[in-house]
Protein backbone atom coordinates (compact mmCIF):
# COMPACT_ATOMS: atom_id res chain seq x y z
CA UNK A 1 0.00 0.00 0.00
CA UNK A 2 1.36 3.57 -0.92
CA UNK A 3 1.23 5.87 1.89
CA UNK A 4 1.43 9.38 1.83
CA UNK A 5 3.50 11.15 4.89
CA UNK A 6 3.18 14.85 5.45
CA UNK A 7 6.60 16.42 6.25
CA UNK A 8 7.43 19.24 8.25
CA UNK A 9 10.08 21.20 9.69
CA UNK A 10 13.66 19.72 9.41
CA UNK A 11 12.29 17.00 7.17
CA UNK A 12 10.73 19.26 4.92
CA UNK A 13 13.91 20.49 4.19
CA UNK A 14 16.14 18.07 4.30
CA UNK A 15 13.88 16.23 1.73
CA UNK A 16 12.82 19.62 -0.24
CA UNK A 17 9.24 18.32 -0.46
CA UNK A 18 5.81 18.70 1.84
CA UNK A 19 5.21 14.84 1.15
CA UNK A 20 6.43 11.62 0.14
CA UNK A 21 5.07 8.27 -0.61
CA UNK A 22 6.02 5.13 0.84
CA UNK A 23 5.34 1.55 0.02
CA UNK A 24 5.37 -0.35 3.50
CA UNK A 25 3.54 -3.58 2.01
CA UNK A 26 -0.15 -4.69 2.72
CA UNK A 27 -2.07 -3.23 6.03
CA UNK A 28 1.38 -1.52 7.54
CA UNK A 29 2.03 -0.53 10.96
CA UNK A 30 3.21 3.00 12.10
CA UNK A 31 6.05 1.08 12.67
CA UNK A 32 6.61 -0.27 9.18
CA UNK A 33 5.75 2.90 7.84
CA UNK A 34 8.52 4.62 9.88
CA UNK A 35 11.22 1.90 8.88
CA UNK A 36 10.59 2.41 5.28
CA UNK A 37 10.62 6.34 5.34
CA UNK A 38 14.13 5.67 6.57
CA UNK A 39 14.96 3.13 3.93
CA UNK A 40 14.06 5.37 0.94
CA UNK A 41 15.33 8.75 2.17
CA UNK A 42 18.03 7.77 4.34
CA UNK A 43 18.02 11.81 4.69
CA UNK A 44 15.24 11.30 6.91
CA UNK A 45 16.43 8.55 9.65
CA UNK A 46 17.22 10.36 12.63
CA UNK A 47 13.74 11.88 12.23
CA UNK A 48 12.07 8.79 11.45
CA UNK A 49 14.43 7.52 14.21
CA UNK A 50 12.49 9.87 16.89
CA UNK A 51 9.19 7.12 15.89
CA UNK A 52 6.39 10.00 16.26
CA UNK A 53 3.75 10.00 13.42
CA UNK A 54 0.37 11.17 13.21
CA UNK A 55 -2.16 9.17 11.86
CA UNK A 56 -5.50 11.50 11.33
CA UNK A 57 -4.15 14.31 13.70
CA UNK A 58 -3.47 12.07 16.56
CA UNK A 59 -0.27 10.88 18.13
CA UNK A 60 -0.16 6.85 16.47
CA UNK A 61 1.43 3.93 18.38
CA UNK A 62 3.81 2.29 16.60
CA UNK A 63 1.64 -0.98 16.32
CA UNK A 64 -1.26 1.18 15.06
CA UNK A 65 -2.29 -0.41 11.30
CA UNK A 66 -2.46 2.54 8.72
CA UNK A 67 -5.51 2.48 6.40
CA UNK A 68 -5.59 3.97 2.59
CA UNK A 69 -7.96 6.50 3.96
CA UNK A 70 -5.73 7.93 6.80
CA UNK A 71 -3.48 11.36 6.56
CA UNK A 72 -0.36 10.67 8.20
CA UNK A 73 2.44 12.97 9.10
CA UNK A 74 5.83 13.03 10.31
CA UNK A 75 6.28 14.39 13.57
CA UNK A 76 9.74 13.67 14.90
CA UNK A 77 11.10 16.41 17.30
CA UNK A 78 9.31 19.50 17.20
CA UNK A 79 10.31 22.95 18.05
CA UNK A 80 7.74 25.19 18.70
CA UNK A 81 7.57 28.43 21.21
CA UNK B 1 -12.83 29.09 33.54
CA UNK B 2 -11.91 29.09 29.57
CA UNK B 3 -9.26 28.36 27.29
CA UNK B 4 -8.38 30.07 24.29
CA UNK B 5 -6.11 29.33 21.47
CA UNK B 6 -5.17 31.39 18.62
CA UNK B 7 -2.70 30.72 15.57
CA UNK B 8 -1.65 33.85 14.41
CA UNK B 9 0.05 34.46 10.74
CA UNK B 10 3.70 36.22 11.32
CA UNK B 11 4.28 37.64 14.71
CA UNK B 12 1.89 38.43 17.88
CA UNK B 13 0.34 41.70 18.24
CA UNK B 14 0.84 43.63 21.45
CA UNK B 15 -0.19 42.09 24.76
CA UNK B 16 -3.79 43.32 25.90
CA UNK B 17 -4.63 42.45 29.19
CA UNK B 18 -7.54 39.92 29.66
CA UNK B 19 -10.15 40.79 32.20
CA UNK B 20 -8.98 38.98 35.39
CA UNK B 21 -11.42 36.25 36.19
CA UNK B 22 -13.36 36.42 39.42
CA UNK B 23 -11.27 34.66 41.99
CA UNK B 24 -8.27 35.22 40.51
CA UNK B 25 -5.42 36.31 42.70
CA UNK B 26 -2.56 35.55 39.96
CA UNK B 27 -1.88 36.14 36.71
CA UNK B 28 0.67 35.17 35.00
CA UNK B 29 2.36 35.94 31.35
CA UNK B 30 4.92 34.24 29.13
CA UNK B 31 6.27 35.49 26.10
CA UNK B 32 8.50 34.18 23.42
CA UNK B 33 10.88 36.53 21.50
CA UNK B 34 12.99 35.22 18.49
CA UNK B 35 16.34 36.12 19.44
CA UNK B 36 19.34 37.02 17.25
CA UNK B 37 21.55 33.87 17.28
CA UNK B 38 20.58 29.68 17.01
CA UNK B 39 23.15 27.14 17.78
CA UNK B 40 24.31 27.32 14.01
CA UNK B 41 24.61 31.66 13.82
CA UNK B 42 22.96 34.63 13.48
CA UNK B 43 19.84 34.60 11.94
CA UNK B 44 17.18 37.47 10.50
CA UNK B 45 13.89 35.89 11.68
CA UNK B 46 12.28 32.14 12.19
CA UNK B 47 10.16 30.49 10.37
CA UNK B 48 7.42 28.64 11.95
CA UNK B 49 5.42 25.76 10.41
CA UNK B 50 2.34 24.51 11.81
CA UNK B 51 0.55 21.52 11.26
CA UNK B 52 -2.73 22.24 10.89
CA UNK B 53 -5.26 21.58 12.88
CA UNK B 54 -3.64 19.03 15.10
CA UNK B 55 -1.51 22.15 16.20
CA UNK B 56 -4.30 23.93 17.62
CA UNK B 57 -5.99 20.76 19.19
CA UNK B 58 -2.98 19.65 21.01
CA UNK B 59 -2.46 23.32 22.82
CA UNK B 60 -6.41 23.46 23.51
CA UNK B 61 -6.29 19.95 24.72
CA UNK B 62 -3.17 20.79 27.44
CA UNK B 63 -4.86 23.47 28.40
CA UNK B 64 -7.93 21.76 29.08
CA UNK B 65 -5.52 19.48 30.93
CA UNK B 66 -4.02 21.87 32.98
CA UNK B 67 -7.19 23.81 33.32
CA UNK B 68 -8.92 20.73 34.92
CA UNK B 69 -6.10 19.52 37.04
CA UNK B 70 -4.89 22.78 38.83
CA UNK B 71 -7.63 24.74 38.66
CA UNK B 72 -6.95 27.38 36.69
CA UNK B 73 -9.49 30.60 35.83
CA UNK B 74 -8.21 31.12 32.45
CA UNK B 75 -5.77 29.70 30.05
CA UNK B 76 -5.15 31.96 26.49
CA UNK B 77 -2.55 30.95 23.81
CA UNK B 78 -1.20 32.26 20.94
CA UNK B 79 1.02 31.12 18.95
CA UNK B 80 2.74 32.40 14.99
CA UNK B 81 2.82 30.38 12.12
CA UNK B 82 4.95 31.85 9.68
CA UNK B 83 8.03 34.14 9.32
CA UNK B 84 9.04 36.38 12.58
CA UNK B 85 11.62 38.35 12.78
CA UNK B 86 14.72 38.92 15.41
CA UNK B 87 13.07 40.79 18.84
CA UNK B 88 9.40 40.07 17.58
CA UNK B 89 6.59 37.75 19.47
CA UNK B 90 6.26 34.30 18.29
CA UNK B 91 4.60 32.69 21.22
CA UNK B 92 2.47 34.03 24.27
CA UNK B 93 0.59 32.32 27.09
CA UNK B 94 -1.26 33.78 29.69
CA UNK B 95 -2.55 32.21 33.22
CA UNK B 96 -5.09 33.24 35.16
CA UNK B 97 -5.44 31.39 38.87
CA UNK B 98 -6.54 31.62 42.32
CA UNK B 99 -2.98 31.36 43.68
CA UNK B 100 0.80 32.13 42.20
CA UNK B 101 1.79 28.51 43.01
CA UNK B 102 -0.94 27.23 40.69
CA UNK B 103 -0.26 29.47 37.69
CA UNK B 104 3.48 29.14 37.75
CA UNK B 105 3.27 25.76 37.55
CA UNK B 106 0.90 25.34 35.22
CA UNK B 107 2.90 27.46 32.83
CA UNK B 108 6.06 25.53 32.86
CA UNK B 109 4.34 22.45 32.65
CA UNK B 110 2.06 24.26 29.33
CA UNK B 111 5.50 25.39 27.73
CA UNK B 112 7.76 22.02 28.67
CA UNK B 113 4.81 20.16 26.87
CA UNK B 114 4.46 22.97 24.22
CA UNK B 115 8.07 22.02 23.40
CA UNK B 116 7.73 18.27 23.14
CA UNK B 117 4.08 17.80 21.25
CA UNK B 118 2.79 20.44 19.53
CA UNK B 119 3.32 19.82 15.89
CA UNK B 120 5.52 23.40 15.45
CA UNK B 121 8.26 23.65 14.05
CA UNK B 122 10.77 26.40 13.49
CA UNK B 123 12.84 26.89 10.67
CA UNK B 124 16.29 29.34 11.10
CA UNK B 125 16.36 32.24 8.31
CA UNK B 126 20.40 32.56 8.41
CA UNK B 127 21.43 35.87 8.05
CA UNK B 128 21.78 37.32 5.15
CA UNK B 129 25.73 37.47 4.72
CA UNK B 130 26.62 40.82 4.50
CA UNK B 131 29.03 42.07 1.48
CA UNK B 132 32.80 41.18 2.53
CA UNK B 133 34.85 44.19 3.13
CA UNK B 134 37.29 44.84 0.33
CA UNK B 135 41.02 43.22 0.88
CA UNK B 136 43.32 46.65 0.69
CA UNK B 137 44.88 44.88 -2.25
CA UNK B 138 41.90 45.46 -3.94
CA UNK B 139 41.53 48.98 -3.13
CA UNK B 140 42.44 51.09 -6.27
CA UNK B 141 44.97 53.48 -3.79
CA UNK B 142 46.19 50.34 -1.86
CA UNK B 143 49.08 49.45 -4.11
CA UNK C 1 20.25 45.56 31.90
CA UNK C 2 17.27 48.03 33.77
CA UNK C 3 16.12 47.67 37.28
CA UNK C 4 12.82 49.45 38.01
CA UNK C 5 11.11 49.84 41.27
CA UNK C 6 7.83 51.89 41.22
CA UNK C 7 5.52 52.48 44.66
CA UNK C 8 1.86 53.68 43.72
CA UNK C 9 -1.02 54.97 46.03
CA UNK C 10 -3.82 52.82 45.06
CA UNK C 11 -4.45 50.05 42.50
CA UNK C 12 -1.43 49.64 39.84
CA UNK C 13 -2.84 51.20 36.43
CA UNK C 14 -2.86 48.89 33.20
CA UNK C 15 0.26 46.73 32.27
CA UNK C 16 2.22 48.69 29.51
CA UNK C 17 4.58 45.96 28.04
CA UNK C 18 8.20 47.45 28.10
CA UNK C 19 10.17 46.99 24.95
CA UNK C 20 11.88 43.56 24.77
CA UNK C 21 15.53 44.18 25.43
CA UNK C 22 18.01 43.18 22.97
CA UNK C 23 18.93 39.56 23.35
CA UNK C 24 15.86 38.81 25.19
CA UNK C 25 14.19 35.40 24.17
CA UNK C 26 11.66 35.36 26.99
CA UNK C 27 9.01 37.95 28.93
CA UNK C 28 7.25 36.67 31.92
CA UNK C 29 5.05 38.83 33.77
CA UNK C 30 2.94 38.22 37.19
CA UNK C 31 0.44 40.46 38.57
CA UNK C 32 -1.06 39.91 41.97
CA UNK C 33 -4.90 40.23 42.45
CA UNK C 34 -6.61 41.00 45.88
CA UNK C 35 -8.99 38.60 45.82
CA UNK C 36 -12.14 38.20 47.88
CA UNK C 37 -11.27 36.02 50.62
CA UNK C 38 -8.76 36.33 53.47
CA UNK C 39 -7.76 33.61 55.58
CA UNK C 40 -10.68 35.25 58.59
CA UNK C 41 -13.52 35.73 55.81
CA UNK C 42 -14.49 38.26 53.09
CA UNK C 43 -12.92 41.15 52.25
CA UNK C 44 -13.91 44.80 50.45
CA UNK C 45 -10.20 45.36 50.12
CA UNK C 46 -6.78 45.32 51.12
CA UNK C 47 -4.75 48.12 52.64
CA UNK C 48 -0.97 48.09 52.13
CA UNK C 49 1.21 49.89 54.64
CA UNK C 50 5.14 50.45 53.10
CA UNK C 51 7.87 51.07 55.20
CA UNK C 52 9.31 53.47 52.91
CA UNK C 53 12.17 54.20 51.73
CA UNK C 54 12.97 50.99 53.17
CA UNK C 55 10.63 48.83 50.91
CA UNK C 56 11.93 50.63 47.72
CA UNK C 57 15.06 49.83 48.61
CA UNK C 58 14.75 46.18 49.25
CA UNK C 59 12.64 45.96 46.39
CA UNK C 60 15.75 47.12 43.96
CA UNK C 61 18.33 45.29 45.92
CA UNK C 62 16.49 42.14 45.03
CA UNK C 63 15.66 43.14 41.35
CA UNK C 64 19.38 43.94 41.13
CA UNK C 65 21.03 40.75 43.00
CA UNK C 66 18.56 38.55 40.63
CA UNK C 67 19.89 40.94 37.66
CA UNK C 68 23.52 40.71 37.89
CA UNK C 69 23.01 36.52 39.26
CA UNK C 70 21.00 35.26 37.02
CA UNK C 71 21.74 37.40 33.93
CA UNK C 72 18.74 39.27 33.58
CA UNK C 73 18.14 42.15 30.52
CA UNK C 74 15.54 43.65 32.54
CA UNK C 75 13.50 43.73 35.42
CA UNK C 76 10.63 46.10 36.28
CA UNK C 77 8.58 46.17 39.90
CA UNK C 78 5.48 47.62 41.04
CA UNK C 79 3.70 47.83 44.46
CA UNK C 80 1.02 49.32 45.29
CA UNK C 81 0.23 51.44 48.55
CA UNK C 82 -2.61 51.94 50.19
CA UNK C 83 -6.26 50.71 49.64
CA UNK C 84 -6.93 48.14 46.74
CA UNK C 85 -10.59 46.63 45.86
CA UNK C 86 -11.00 43.43 45.28
CA UNK C 87 -10.21 42.31 42.06
CA UNK C 88 -7.68 45.22 41.08
CA UNK C 89 -3.99 44.49 40.67
CA UNK C 90 -1.57 45.21 44.09
CA UNK C 91 1.52 43.68 42.54
CA UNK C 92 3.35 43.26 39.06
CA UNK C 93 6.73 41.77 38.27
CA UNK C 94 7.98 42.35 35.15
CA UNK C 95 11.29 40.28 33.63
CA UNK C 96 12.80 40.37 30.63
CA UNK C 97 15.79 37.73 30.12
CA UNK C 98 17.78 35.24 27.13
CA UNK C 99 15.99 32.22 28.16
CA UNK C 100 12.66 31.21 30.07
CA UNK C 101 14.36 29.22 32.36
CA UNK C 102 15.95 31.75 34.08
CA UNK C 103 13.19 34.41 33.53
CA UNK C 104 10.80 31.93 35.49
CA UNK C 105 13.38 31.19 38.25
CA UNK C 106 13.99 34.92 38.79
CA UNK C 107 9.96 35.72 39.08
CA UNK C 108 9.99 32.92 41.65
CA UNK C 109 12.55 33.95 43.86
CA UNK C 110 11.67 37.92 43.43
CA UNK C 111 8.15 37.07 45.38
CA UNK C 112 9.60 34.60 47.85
CA UNK C 113 11.80 37.29 48.43
CA UNK C 114 9.12 40.11 48.75
CA UNK C 115 7.03 38.24 50.77
CA UNK C 116 10.05 37.37 53.18
CA UNK C 117 11.71 40.62 53.60
CA UNK C 118 10.17 43.52 52.06
CA UNK C 119 8.39 45.70 54.51
CA UNK C 120 5.12 46.08 53.24
CA UNK C 121 1.86 44.65 54.94
CA UNK C 122 -1.66 44.38 54.01
CA UNK C 123 -4.65 44.68 56.16
CA UNK C 124 -7.79 43.31 55.21
CA UNK C 125 -10.60 46.01 55.09
CA UNK C 126 -13.61 43.71 56.14
CA UNK C 127 -16.35 43.25 54.31
CA UNK C 128 -19.02 45.52 55.65
CA UNK C 129 -21.82 43.55 56.90
CA UNK C 130 -24.77 43.58 54.10
CA UNK C 131 -28.04 44.93 56.12
CA UNK C 132 -29.84 41.17 57.51
CA UNK C 133 -33.19 40.69 55.76
CA UNK C 134 -36.03 41.29 58.21
CA UNK C 135 -37.45 38.26 59.96
CA UNK C 136 -40.93 37.40 58.81
CA UNK C 137 -42.50 38.11 62.26
CA UNK C 138 -41.57 41.78 61.66
CA UNK C 139 -43.21 41.86 58.65
CA UNK C 140 -47.07 43.95 58.92
CA UNK C 141 -48.27 41.40 56.50
CA UNK C 142 -46.91 38.52 58.23
CA UNK C 143 -48.99 38.38 61.33
CA UNK D 1 17.48 55.29 76.43
CA UNK D 2 13.75 55.91 75.01
CA UNK D 3 13.29 54.36 71.99
CA UNK D 4 10.86 54.75 69.47
CA UNK D 5 9.61 52.42 68.04
CA UNK D 6 7.41 52.61 64.31
CA UNK D 7 4.66 49.84 64.00
CA UNK D 8 3.09 48.89 60.72
CA UNK D 9 0.60 46.65 60.02
CA UNK D 10 -0.64 43.93 62.22
CA UNK D 11 1.50 45.44 65.41
CA UNK D 12 -0.20 49.07 64.52
CA UNK D 13 -3.65 47.62 63.98
CA UNK D 14 -2.84 45.47 67.62
CA UNK D 15 -1.28 48.87 69.49
CA UNK D 16 -3.75 51.38 67.77
CA UNK D 17 -0.52 53.89 67.33
CA UNK D 18 2.10 54.00 64.73
CA UNK D 19 4.96 54.31 67.16
CA UNK D 20 5.36 53.21 70.68
CA UNK D 21 8.30 54.40 72.93
CA UNK D 22 10.08 52.73 75.35
CA UNK D 23 12.72 52.54 77.78
CA UNK D 24 15.70 49.47 77.06
CA UNK D 25 18.37 50.29 79.33
CA UNK D 26 21.74 52.46 78.54
CA UNK D 27 23.43 51.64 75.08
CA UNK D 28 20.64 48.97 74.81
CA UNK D 29 20.84 46.27 71.44
CA UNK D 30 18.20 45.74 68.96
CA UNK D 31 17.76 42.46 70.99
CA UNK D 32 16.96 44.39 74.32
CA UNK D 33 14.15 46.69 72.18
CA UNK D 34 12.32 43.59 71.36
CA UNK D 35 12.12 42.30 74.68
CA UNK D 36 11.35 45.66 76.07
CA UNK D 37 8.61 46.10 73.53
CA UNK D 38 7.46 42.65 74.30
CA UNK D 39 6.88 43.31 78.48
CA UNK D 40 5.24 46.65 77.52
CA UNK D 41 3.15 45.46 75.14
CA UNK D 42 2.28 41.71 75.29
CA UNK D 43 -0.21 42.03 72.57
CA UNK D 44 3.08 42.61 70.44
CA UNK D 45 5.02 39.63 71.91
CA UNK D 46 4.24 37.29 68.89
CA UNK D 47 5.69 39.97 66.46
CA UNK D 48 8.22 40.90 68.55
CA UNK D 49 9.08 37.55 69.22
CA UNK D 50 9.52 37.03 65.28
CA UNK D 51 12.87 39.29 65.82
CA UNK D 52 13.37 41.95 63.54
CA UNK D 53 13.94 45.46 63.68
CA UNK D 54 14.66 47.90 61.10
CA UNK D 55 17.23 50.18 62.30
CA UNK D 56 17.53 53.08 59.83
CA UNK D 57 16.30 51.21 57.16
CA UNK D 58 18.20 48.00 57.19
CA UNK D 59 17.49 44.70 59.47
CA UNK D 60 20.02 44.75 62.08
CA UNK D 61 21.06 41.43 64.12
CA UNK D 62 20.05 41.45 67.74
CA UNK D 63 23.55 42.46 68.92
CA UNK D 64 23.37 45.72 66.94
CA UNK D 65 23.30 48.69 69.54
CA UNK D 66 20.98 51.16 68.85
CA UNK D 67 21.74 54.88 69.00
CA UNK D 68 19.32 57.60 70.15
CA UNK D 69 19.67 58.94 66.51
CA UNK D 70 18.09 55.72 64.85
CA UNK D 71 15.24 55.10 63.35
CA UNK D 72 14.02 51.71 64.60
CA UNK D 73 11.07 49.91 62.84
CA UNK D 74 9.62 46.63 64.22
CA UNK D 75 9.14 44.30 60.80
CA UNK D 76 8.22 41.53 62.14
CA UNK D 77 6.73 39.59 59.04
CA UNK D 78 5.67 41.28 56.05
CA UNK D 79 2.63 40.21 53.86
CA UNK D 80 2.98 42.19 50.48
CA UNK D 81 2.26 41.46 47.04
Amino acid sequence: MSVKVLLFGAARLTVGREHVVVDAGQAPTCRAVLTELGAAYPALRPIAGVGRLAVNSEFASGDQQVRSTDEVALIGLVSGG
Amino acid sequence: MSVSVTITDGPLGPFLPPGAPAGAGALVLFEGIVREREADGPIDALDYEAYQPMAQRMLARIGDDLTTRLGLLGLWVEHSRGRVGVGRCSFRLVIAAPHRKEALAAMDEFIDRLKQDVPIWKVPVWRRATVAPARPSDRPDAG
